[in-house]
């Protein structure tokens, strides 16, 4: 299946991704989430950047939390809520939020 | 035509709503019938993963809190026939056994039994279905 | 065009997944796209009438109210999850629906796509 | 006897950590100490007049009424907090005062012991 | 001081414990955090309580999860809400919640 | 007597109010005065850890939101003189800087610095308190 997960939290919800399954991935970082994308914890690359997926940051949440696109690791392309809505309608077939 | 929806429960009981809203949205699946046309319906998948599992814990009791148990909801939920799957690693990470978790509603006289299966299981019972919702 | 039914569970006043939702929301209808947005649980007090702007908060009722002018936007609160909150029919903001939990299923049953925001 | 004031800030219709204030608070009047309660945010959805029993929730409001009969138990919402979810004085339920957060403050001077349930 | 840390959660909050000190610690497992007196992840006992510290679990909430007091290590006292309350007034000063 | 009361934010800012309310409550000393007797007064100590440090980084902008950030919520604390302190190790850890962290007021007029400080001196701070929340 083609699965899109928001992540919406930095602490939490990783293990549930480990279980999950798909033929396509992706990972939209939202919400807190956008910490995955903007933060190196001590120094070392986010766990969940090295899964197999295409990842994605909403701009507008790495916005209010003080950062901006020029943060952000080359992997994950940073898109907006309009953008949002079209790779839920034409990419994926199905949506979780984590 | 029938479509597949599935619950996911990962979160822990009571501290937050989350795993009771999912049940109580699964069982809903009984009444959906009154929106929906001829031949349509609705089946729920209801799958226990992560620390989600204690979910289905026996022995739950909310005397001192007045309020229904998650041990209630998941008898419920098999009583009316809801497919549940308990995630085998998780069960044994958490050092639980199929004899402390509700596996039946036998005594309510109920059919559908509980099942512990392995992740891979579930994630192939997920691809069958239409739509996801992780709570 | 699709239908998406956005789930709004434990989402709150004061915690910005319930602006996303919204925000989602929106967006999808701008597109052409229509929306079923439900609210269960707490996020049942979204439909609450009579919310008062502070700066600390987002105003959601306002977008809301220009959502459901474009036809293509239904927004129903879980009539018994309102109740239990004191939130009866009289409480309950203009263009809202209350229904059970059985509306949510079918609604979903119809959808293109469903997304329900279900953590805290 | 002491006093503790308990905020109770996040706290959910619906958590077990808005219960656990409650109860707590019993068990505090009840060995005689007396206890503020003060309720911020989303916890002031607990000072919502005309909650309905269901079996699904826990039923706070019997309990504070029982709480406030003992002359022993404060409690107080938010004011702000409460009219940015649109619960207006009209609304909220027999007992409650409302007031801004420096209330809260005061009360913690005056207090014992301070325990806010931040948490979610 | 003489705090005491209420522990409301299983799979947070710890790191917050890391960072406090106080020369009499108490740990009060309420809520989601009775599991960690209750349940031993993956064989391994719960990294809290190995911390120095008096830890007590309050009953009703082990109760409610569907635990009981035999089920807990015996380095955590077993506690009602009244005799939280007795804790909170007798032997502790300042009070947390994680 | 004036009593010291901590503040300890450690939760992320957004996803829910807990900073925020930790920042209003603080400020909200300014006014306590009028619930006190004469020379009682109410001294917040603002200690952001952990996560918590998020709360005061720069550039937030929160103009898709329409609230206001907590950046603001920061420079009005020190704008009203409330002491700031960062954790040093979460600072580091997390790779910010005092370039990245609103570190005084001056743009509005204000006196109060805030202090990156190791969590021992946090904590020795913690210990001068009558009472500590933490959000």
């Amino acid at each position: 299946m083609k699965l899109a997960v928001f992540k919406s939290d930095f602490r939490t919800g990783g293990d549930m991704l480990d279980r999950l399954s798909a033929e396509k991935l992706g990972i939209i970082f939202v919400g807190n989430g956008i910490y995955h994308a903007a933060v190196k914890d001590a120094g070392a690359a986010d766990p969940v950047l090295q899964k197999s997926a295409n990842f994605y940051v909403l701009a507008e949440d790495l916005e209010v939390r003080g950062f901006n696109a020029s943060q952000v690791p080359g992997n994950v392309k940073v898109v907006t809520y309009d953008d949002v809505v079209d790779l839920i309608f034409n990419e994926y077939e199905k949506l979780v939020w984590v | 035509m029938i479509k597949k929806i599935a619950f996911i429960i990962r979160s822990l009981p009571y501290k937050t709503e989350a795993s009771r809203l999912a049940m109580t949205h699964a069982i809903a699946s009984q009444t959906v019938e009154i929106y929906l046309e001829d031949g349509q319906n609705v089946e729920p998948i209801v799958a226990l993963v992560g620390d989600g599992v204690m979910n289905g814990l026996k022995s739950q009791s909310a005397k001192c809190y007045g309020v229904s148990t998650l041990e209630q909801h998941t008898k419920n939920g098999l009583l009316l026939d809801l497919p549940i799957m308990y995630c085998k690693e998780d069960v044994e990470r958490l050092g639980l056994t199929e004899d402390s978790l509700i596996m039946d509603a036998d005594d309510l006289g109920g059919d559908m039994k509980a099942r512990i299966v392995p992740m891979s299981e579930i994630n192939a019972a997920l691809a069958t279905a239409t739509h996801l919702q992780i709570f | 065009m699709g239908k998406i039914t956005i789930g709004a569970f434990p989402g709150l006043v004061g915690s910005l997944s319930l602006d996303f939702a919204v925000k989602l929301s929106e967006a999808a209808v701008k597109k052409g796209h229509s929306v079923d947005f439900w609210v269960s649980s707490n996020g049942t007090m979204l439909s609450k009438k009579g919310q008062r702007a502070f700066k600390d908060y987002s105003v959601l009722y306002k977008t809301l109210e220009e959502l459901f002018k474009t036809g293509r936007f239904q927004a129903c609160a879980c009539e018994a999850c309102a109740e239990a909150r004191g939130y009866h029919k009289e409480d309950t903001m203009d263009g809202w629906i209350r229904k059970s939990m059985d509306w949510y299923l079918a609604s979903c049953y119809n959808a293109d796509r469903v997304l329900l925001i279900g953590g805290e």
